[in-house]
């Protein structure tokens, strides 16, 4: 299930849907907030902007590309927009499957290319202003290297 | 016609959201590139970017995608989500 | 934190623990639950034996060494022991790191090192009786390739 | 005297949890698994089992870990938690 929402999420209800199925073993859940990563700039939050149709349409496409992939039962994907504060949650991915492995790879398969397909773009607002947050090339080569370690 | 949006930083510098283009037959995204940025120098600026983005009908693509009455392309910088 | 017990937790409040600090940027669980693994022979749950004293030793020493390798935050690992059913949760991994990259592994590394080295028996009890439960090769191998693929 | 406890598959096999065993000097956990050996039928065949597992005072070791008085030492077959 795909979620684009300025709403906040609530972790314990997207598990409860995630962890009903007794087939399942194996249950990752990835969430991703606001931090303090800048320098001491006094971080007050981000606003998010995103692409309304095509962010689903890219999330639906990650989502079948990982099922392509491992053997996955539940998949959610949220992403939220707007202004968020510090330490506000921005993402979850969850996914289920029998096998732990195929879990782990696919929730972070999914995050790494949310990265760097999905199109959201953050600013940052700080005390001293707002300004856009570069692409970083690490995301990049994280995205890359699936296509070496990848299953067959 | 077609549709073209802009996001984000591009959003912002060009002072537009979107616009309406008119196209005529064997039009790329390279075409309306050349063709946007000829409309300032903050337009020409911007359209030269090296990491600029394009996607037709919601689909990232390149240069040579071809672009017909109806379309939807959209311009944009690297994704920065997650 | 570390928490070997026979009660259920609850991931909504493992969750709440782990997310409460500005710093962390990504938050990743792992949940393992006891699953209908076998071949139509009616599983019933599974009774799972430790050694007391043991098993908090090793669960520690398991997250000192990945403290070593990953700049984490917040680690939590709950294993349950005793009687439980089909659906049940078994253990929680959580972890919280400023990078999503060393939050994945860590939570990976956590689990496969609980796997082949804290002092667990898993005993499955199903139409056709109980039987206790072969060690997986596949088990020592994931936790083996890990020292290939450690950060330095 | 040592406290040898037994777990999961090998307690029930040997229908004990613990025992306390008399140690002499220079003892080490080979010597302990050979004392045990000889207890029976069962216990030789469980102490000869290629993938058995020996603690002593709670770590993992080898065959050739000392034993002294006072220690713990524990027999189980390959974990399978998680």
């Amino acid at each position: 299930m795909i979620f684009v929402q300025s709403e906040d999420f609530v972790v314990a209800d997207e598990y409860q849907r995630l962890a009903s199925d007794n087939q399942d073993g194996a249950i990752v859940t990835f969430v991703g907030k606001v931090r303090d990563f800048n320098e001491g700039l006094g971080i007050q939050g981000l606003s998010l902007e995103h692409y309304p149709g095509m962010t689903e349409k890219v999330l639906n496409d990650i989502e079948a590309q990982a099922r392509q992939h491992w053997p996955l039962n539940k998949v959610t994907i949220i992403h939220r927009f707007g202004d968020l504060s510090l330490g506000e949650q921005i993402v979850f991915i969850g996914v289920t499957s029998p096998h732990r492995k195929a879990a782990f790879a696919a929730c972070e398969f999914l995050i790494d290319f949310l990265k760097t397909r999905a199109p959201f773009w953050k600013k940052e607002r700080t005390n001293a202003g707002s300004k856009w947050l570069d692409a970083k090339a690490s995301d990049d080569d994280h995205a890359q290297q699936w296509s070496e370690k990848l299953p067959k | 016609m077609i549709k073209v949006l802009f996001f984000a930083r591009l959003r912002e510098q060009l002072a537009t959201d979107s616009l309406q283009l008119a196209v005529t037959e064997n039009m790329t995204t390279e075409h309306i590139r050349q063709q946007l940025a000829q409309k300032g120098a903050t337009w020409a600026q911007v359209m030269s970017a090296d990491t600029l983005l394009v996607a037709v009908n919601q689909e990232i693509t390149d240069w040579s995608h071809s672009v017909n009455s109806g379309d939807e392309v959209a311009f944009f910088p690297p994704v920065t989500g997650g």
